[in-house]
């Protein structure tokens, strides 16, 4: 939307400010908080840490253990939209206070975080989780407490919940779109899936092979494996792709294992250039552990780029470096856990109020024209509209944008024909 | 001050009476009054895993036997009882928009249209009762009975069990279709039709919990105080020698290794009633690791010690990590070196040399200490 | 799987594999041979092991940025000098390490192992704090990169034949400085009578901190080595610690010639398994065997039958 | 032999009959039979080709210089080291197949060569685990410590000096002690066959003196397998001696004639 001159939150706040300039005559005949909030009473009917300046939220990673490494960009991006949205003068004329605890990437304690959070705490929403386990270990109790959870990874799908807004991508969003484009215009026919061992690479690959050998006229999986967590040695494997000769490399290998994977393939002489490799788990986050050199010319399925040339992003990514340092890099996920506090904020602003059931039946339909990724809105299931990108990974560490889907690509947790 | 230089005649001595009822005012009354239904809920998991602790004392301090892979009986406890709990809540109308409704969610998603035929007795609560015990314990009796028939002990039995740990860990993620993989079992909701989601439930769990635990807490007691209790210490100083008195070391052995992974279980299947799912980062070699650490802090040969030093590091855990959350780790391993180097007997062993003398003068001839107090020395090999 | 290929596609393939046990095997040898110093000679149960392998890694990282920025003429020779600062800053932390923490359990083997796991936790952290919670990835000198195309059909990778070749001269130094050197006889001597070597005049406090010292600084350099195949974060070195005490109690823990059979054996298998059937299954067989033979022969496999 | 009267009687099971010098070392039923025995380490044969027979009621002494084997023997015999060929016959069964507790529960017991007890329990509670109840597990948690087990065990205290230490640590106790406290864990198992590895080193002269004593009133009503270097202590006690040296048998026979063997004098003076 590089044409809408509202998109990015710089101009937004721009705007906001010209607003409150024009309101600041007014501002000396009120009382401070009537400014621009309504009453406390009124946006917050069941007792939310919700006061007449301030609104509580929550944000709820892991700093330590394992999945920290993955976790630490989400973080940033809550702050830096917290941030922002606090420097244009809140929520309902409230600042945002949050409350960070740590998940410890350990699933009871994300749940009893979470339970922390919305018990103690009376949190008006929380911003967090990053793994599958760690959101299923805590939506009981989003459920049964009554809480809000923006949920920022692109997942497996197979899950809805009124508690929960899915800012990032479930599967099919991020897979059919890119095999389709592979299909077309790599011609490929042959593909070979790769799999850490868990829910989520499964999942996926359950979704890729459906639609490979249901939708793809004349495609065939060759080959599917799985590793174990942290698995360092693919060379097996990589023989067996060379023997294979698979028109695409499908690869759904996270954390440090990718490390390895991709460092292996380049030694054993597969030349990514020449070899298409399709991926839906490696970002700018991964490829710095990666090394450019290792993964360049594979080419990466997401929602989003850090390359993205549009306004939103470009003020949004000079936010983000401001704020965390230069050498810091925004992926997919980074990205859509920066969405969470704007689409929260959207939300509120049109329900009119903090109650969690306001905001889940308010929810449908709110738009984020400020996305660095574009333009998206929620569907009534609660996950977002988004289009689907491929790029292909440079030197640098970041990606070329190839192609995007023409129009937004309708989220479907539950997608027929593909179970 | 040594409770082993008496022969004993009853069952406990009075100091250990004293320090059961000092605990069971604290678990029973004192947490209840003060704390919220949040924080007793918390309570009552870290007492979930002073089971495991305690199985610890008995197999580690008692027996010499320093399992690394607990962790794998907890979760089998858990698993079997979260089994049962998933059944119930994956009725036909709980799961009508999957494929094939009535089995649960994670089946579906991996294309399982039936029920896998281990999971059918699990509809049972009778069975899933016994089965929460005897699976585990009979496990370990394998495992038992194939290393230490083997002689296999000390340092080697701790790196098989770890293996195991990672092994079981790797078959449970992989098999997701019959297990949740590494989501786990979640969304666990009720117990007979009985919401264990409530706060009412919870309450109630927490004392059925601290009932169960104090009675493995007796029951460790009495096994401590027979003959065989007194065999595991001599077994654990000269092995050979109990061996040439005629006694079948490795029976003793399994004994109690499978003794400490039922109580571990017992841990593992309360944990899932009270926190409301089981995934199998509770499996894995950091969870076991940890939670030697426990019975470190207490006191490897102190059974009530087992269960303070669990209640003392989860809320240093917890209150650590809610306000430093970068030093938690930094904390803990800290702790694990000032353990073993400055403290080798926990707090029983500081309890021991500097609260006992003094309450012992206090009281004059009531001050025996309700921790046994034994020296420390390392256990064989 | 092998229909529709030609005997010598095929024969090319089990070349490769071959190849690829033996660059796992080096990987397994690198890791074990550090502990089964630590480990067979000292009987110190070391669960930092990792730790220090990792330290080297990030040694080695920051080797080769410092020559990107300050030195980029040398940097295709970088590796080496990032494997002797890993071996040293390994190395060090080990002696460190030794004189605060491990001389005071020599008596306590399993104590050393609760000790050492809280060791491995505050290094994780350490690294976590100083060097970032993200992975890192270190750039490697053109030259070791790609592969050698030996016929038509088979390559080897050039870093796998440089690991493999740093596998050989680390193991037979190793060798040499255990059964040749005084230092080796030392170790030897203090292994088999304390007392009885100090009574001789061996200064046994020096043989132990220099023994724990050259096994962690071997784990450093297997760190480096590392860096070219795997990844570098602060808990990576968690993932290798049970493979490796596998490997060094399945070869027999004093033996070096156990350990590097042991390597050998596992890495062979799991590599033929990883081959037909799934990587987590393969990894899976291979440790229930490994398992399964300890549980029948619990002295090792490779140790010879001695009088208790 | 030095007997002296037997005023305590060990146990009302052992039979009153007072041991005699057995002079007729051919009679039919040995207690203990060692044929051919071997075993090699690693091709190293540390007992080669063994042949013993120890009679009802005898006290045989094994000497030999270092490395022989003798305890290699012991080890052997109480099944901690497995022979490689060979075969120990004991009242008629085959040790060499049984497992280490069935050998004790067939009647033999072990005494190691530095003391081996439980230093963190009591003495007490030390010969409790001795005595010869409740030995599976079921059995060790039923057990119960009534008259029988209390009287028999402040019956055997008493016998190695050690009545008024019973609640002692056994930590605490003497070197000399200690070894009398692992005599008296093998007394109250009461077996047939007693093996003792080198039951006085280390002790002073008085304690020397006390165990000798010690002995010549345990042994009665059974057979008594002794390894000891002190020549004076194997002349007090031994019935028949037995030489070993590099894992053969040299020499056999009484004290006398073995001192006056030519090839054993070669033997230690060779050293």
């Amino acid at each position: 939307m590089p044409k809408d001159p509202t998109s990015g939150p710089v101009d937004q706040t721009r705007r906001r400010l010209l607003m409150g300039a024009a309101a600041l005559p007014l501002a000396g005949l009120l009382p401070k908080s009537v400014l621009a909030a309504p009453a406390t009473a009124a946006v917050n009917t069941t007792g939310l840490a919700v006061t007449d300046t301030e609104v509580t939220v929550g944000i709820l990673h892991s700093v330590t253990g394992t999945m920290a490494i993955s976790e630490t960009g989400s973080v940033q991006a809550e702050k830096l939209a917290i941030e922002q949205i606090n420097a244009m003068g809140g929520v309902l004329g409230r600042k945002i206070k949050f409350i960070q605890e740590d998940g410890a990437s350990d699933w009871p304690t994300f749940a009893e975080k979470a339970k922390k959070l919305l018990v103690n705490d009376k949190c008006a929403s929380v911003f967090g989780c990053w793994t599958s386990a760690s959101r299923k270990a805590v939506l009981p109790v989003f459920e049964q407490y009554n809480g809000m959870l923006y949920y920022p990874t692109f997942y497996e799908g197979l899950e809805q919940s009124k508690n929960v807004i899915y800012t990032g991508q479930e599967a099919t969003q991020q897979i059919i779109a890119g095999l389709d484009w592979v299909n077309k215009t790599k011609n490929a026919k042959t593909f070979y899936l790769l799999g850490s061992d868990y829910i989520w690479p499964r999942t996926s690959n359950k979704i890729a092979r459906k639609h490979i050998e249901k939708y793809l006229k004349g495609c065939k999986v060759v080959g599917e494996e799985y590793f174990p967590l942290g698995h360092t040695q693919f060379n097996s494997v990589i023989n067996k792709i060379k023997l294979t000769k698979p028109d695409v490399i499908y690869a759904i290998i996270v954390g440090g294992s990718n490390v390895a994977f991709y460092k292996q393939l380049k030694a054993a002489g597969i030349d990514l250039s020449k070899q298409t490799l399709l991926t839906i788990s490696v970002t700018e986050d991964e490829i710095d552990g990666i090394g450019g050199e290792n993964i360049a010319g594979a080419f990466a399925c997401m929602k989003y780029f850090q390359s993205l040339d549009n306004a939103n992003n470009k003020a949004f990514v000079a936010a983000f470096k401001k704020m965390w340092g230069d050498k810091t890099v925004i992926g997919d996920v980074t990205q859509a856990a920066y969405l969470g506090p704007w689409l929260w904020k959207a939300t509120v602003e049109k329900a009119g109020s903090f109650d969690i059931d306001k905001v889940a039946a308010a929810s449908p339909d709110v738009e984020f024209k400020g996305a660095p990724e574009g333009y998206v809105k929620i569907h009534p299931n609660h996950h977002l509209w988004s289009k689907t990108r491929v790029g292909k990974a440079k030197l640098d560490g970041q990606f070329e944008l190839i192609y995007e889907t023409a129009d937004l690509v309708e989220p479907d947790p539950f997608p027929k024909g593909y179970q | 001050m040594n409770p082993e230089t008496t022969p004993r005649t009853g069952f406990l001595t009075r100091s250990q009476l004293v320090g059961i009822a000092l605990l069971a005012l604290l678990i029973v009354v004192l947490l209840p009054l003060t704390l919220d239904i949040f924080r007793l809920n918390l309570v009552g998991k870290y007492l979930t895993y002073a089971f495991v602790a305690i199985g610890l004392v008995m197999c580690w301090g008692y027996g010499g036997i320093l399992s690394l892979g607990q962790g794998i009986f907890f979760g089998l406890g858990g698993y079997c009882m979260a089994m049962f709990l998933k059944l119930e809540a994956s009725s036909v109308e709980n799961t009508k928009i999957q494929s094939t409704p009535g089995i649960p969610d994670f089946m579906d998603w991996n294309q399982l249209t039936a029920l896998p035929w281990f999971w059918k007795p699990f509809a049972s609560f009778p069975f899933t009762l016994v089965a929460v015990i005897l699976v585990p314990t009979l496990f370990a009796f394998i495992i038992g009975t194939a290393m230490f028939r083997r002689r296999v002990g000390g340092v080697y039995f701790g790196i098989i069990t770890q293996a195991i740990a990672a092994i079981l860990t790797i078959l449970i993620i992989g098999q997701q279709g019959y297990t949740g993989g590494i989501n786990g079992i979640t969304d666990l909701r009720t117990l007979h039709g009985w919401d264990i989601r409530t706060d009412h439930a919870k309450f109630i769990l927490y004392f059925v919990n601290a009932a169960l635990l104090f009675g493995v807490i007796g029951l460790c007691f009495l096994v401590r105080q027979s003959k065989l209790g007194r065999i595991l210490v001599a077994m654990r100083d000269k092995e050979d020698r109990v061996r040439f008195s005629g006694y079948d070391v490795a029976s003793f052995k399994i004994f109690v290794f499978a003794f400490a992974a039922a109580l571990s279980a017992i841990g593992g299947a309360m944990f899932t009633l009270q926190v409301g799912f089981m995934s199998p980062s509770f499996v894995g070699i950091v969870p076991s690791v940890e939670m030697v650490i426990y019975t470190a802090v207490g006191g490897r040969l102190s059974i009530l010690g087992a269960v303070y030093g669990t209640l003392l590091v989860n809320f240093a855990k917890t209150t650590f990590s809610e306000s430093f959350p970068e030093l938690w780790l930094l904390g803990l391993g800290g702790l694990f070196i000032a353990v073993v180097l400055a403290f080798p007997a926990g707090l029983a062993g500081i309890y021991d040399s500097h609260i006992a003398p003094r309450l012992a003068k206090w009281f004059s001839r009531k001050g025996r200490t309700p921790t046994p107090a034994m020296p420390v020395s390392t256990p064989a090999e | 799987m092998f229909d529709s290929y030609s005997i010598s596609e095929l024969g090319s393939i089990f070349v490769m594999q071959g190849f690829a046990g033996l660059i796992l095997f080096s990987v397994y040898l690198l890791m074990a041979l550090g502990l089964a110093i630590i480990f067979g000679q000292m009987g110190v149960i070391n669960m930092a092991h990792g730790e220090f392998m990792i330290l080297g890694a990030y040694v080695t990282y920051f080797t080769s940025q410092a020559f990107q920025h300050f030195l980029p003429a040398l940097f295709p020779a970088y590796f080496f000098v990032a494997m002797a600062l890993a071996f040293v800053a390994s190395g060090t932390l080990g002696m460190i390490v030794e004189w605060g923490l491990i001389r005071h359990l020599y008596k306590r083997p399993l104590d050393t192992l609760l000790a050492t796991w809280g060791l491995s936790l505050i290094l994780q952290q350490v690294y976590r704090s100083v060097f970032g919670p993200r992975e890192v990835g270190v750039e490697l000198p053109a030259w070791m990169m790609g592969s050698l195309k030996l016929t038509d059909t088979i390559e080897v990778q050039i870093n796998g034949l440089f690991v493999m070749t740093l596998t050989v001269i680390i193991t037979a130094v190793v060798a040499v400085m255990m059964f040749r050197s005084r230092w080796g006889m030392q170790v030897r001597a203090v292994v088999l009578n304390r007392m009885m070597a100090s009574a001789v005049g061996i200064n046994t406090e020096r043989v132990d901190r220099l023994t724990f010292g050259i096994g962690c600084g071997i784990a450093g350099v297997a760190g480096s080595a590392f860096t070219m195949i795997g990844s570098t974060g602060p808990t990576a070195g968690q993932l290798y610690i049970v493979d490796t005490f596998l490997v060094v109690v399945f070869g027999g823990a004093q033996s070096l010639i156990g350990t590097i059979l042991s390597a050998l054996s596992i890495s062979q298998t799991q590599s033929t398994l990883e081959f037909f059937l799934s990587g987590s299954i393969a990894k899976v067989i291979t440790l229930l065997g490994v398992v399964g033979i300890l549980m029948l022969r619990p002295q090792g496999l490779f140790t010879l039958k001695v009088r208790r | 032999m030095n007997a002296q009267p037997t005023n305590t009687q060990p146990s009302h099971e052992i039979s009153p009959q007072r041991p005699g010098r057995v002079s007729d070392a051919m009679a039919p039923d040995f207690l203990l039979t060692v044929e051919g025995l071997t075993v090699s380490f690693d091709g190293f044969k540390a007992v080669n080709d063994l042949s013993f027979y120890v009679d009802p009621n005898e006290i045989r002494v094994i000497i030999g210089p270092n490395g022989a084997g003798k305890t290699t023997v012991l080890d052997l015999i109480c099944g901690r080291t497995r022979a490689t060929a060979g075969s120990i016959q004991f009242k008629g069964r085959e040790l060499t197949k049984m497992s280490e507790n069935g050998i004790v529960l067939a009647g033999v017991g072990r005494k190691f060569q530095t003391p081996s007890i439980y230093e963190d329990l009591t003495v007490f509670e030390n010969l409790e685990i001795s005595f010869p109840r409740g030995r599976s597990v079921f059995g060790a948690l039923t057990f119960r410590r009534d008259a029988e087990v209390r009287d028999r065990i402040e019956e055997v205290a008493h016998m190695i000096f050690l009545a008024d230490r019973l609640q002692t640590r056994a930590e605490f106790l003497s070197h000399g002690q200690k070894q009398w406290l692992e005599i008296g864990m093998l007394l109250i198992q009461d077996p047939e066959l007693l093996m003792l590895d080198e039951p006085v080193a280390g002790m002073s002269v008085a304690e020397r003196k006390k165990t000798a004593e010690l002995l010549n009133k345990i042994i009665v009503g059974r057979s008594v397998l002794v390894i000891e270097h002190d020549m004076k202590f194997v002349e007090d006690i031994a019935h028949r001696v037995t030489v070993l040296h590099q894992g053969k048998l040299l020499s056999e026979g009484s004290i006398a004639h073995v001192k006056s063997d030519p090839k054993v004098i070669e033997v230690y003076l060779g050293h």
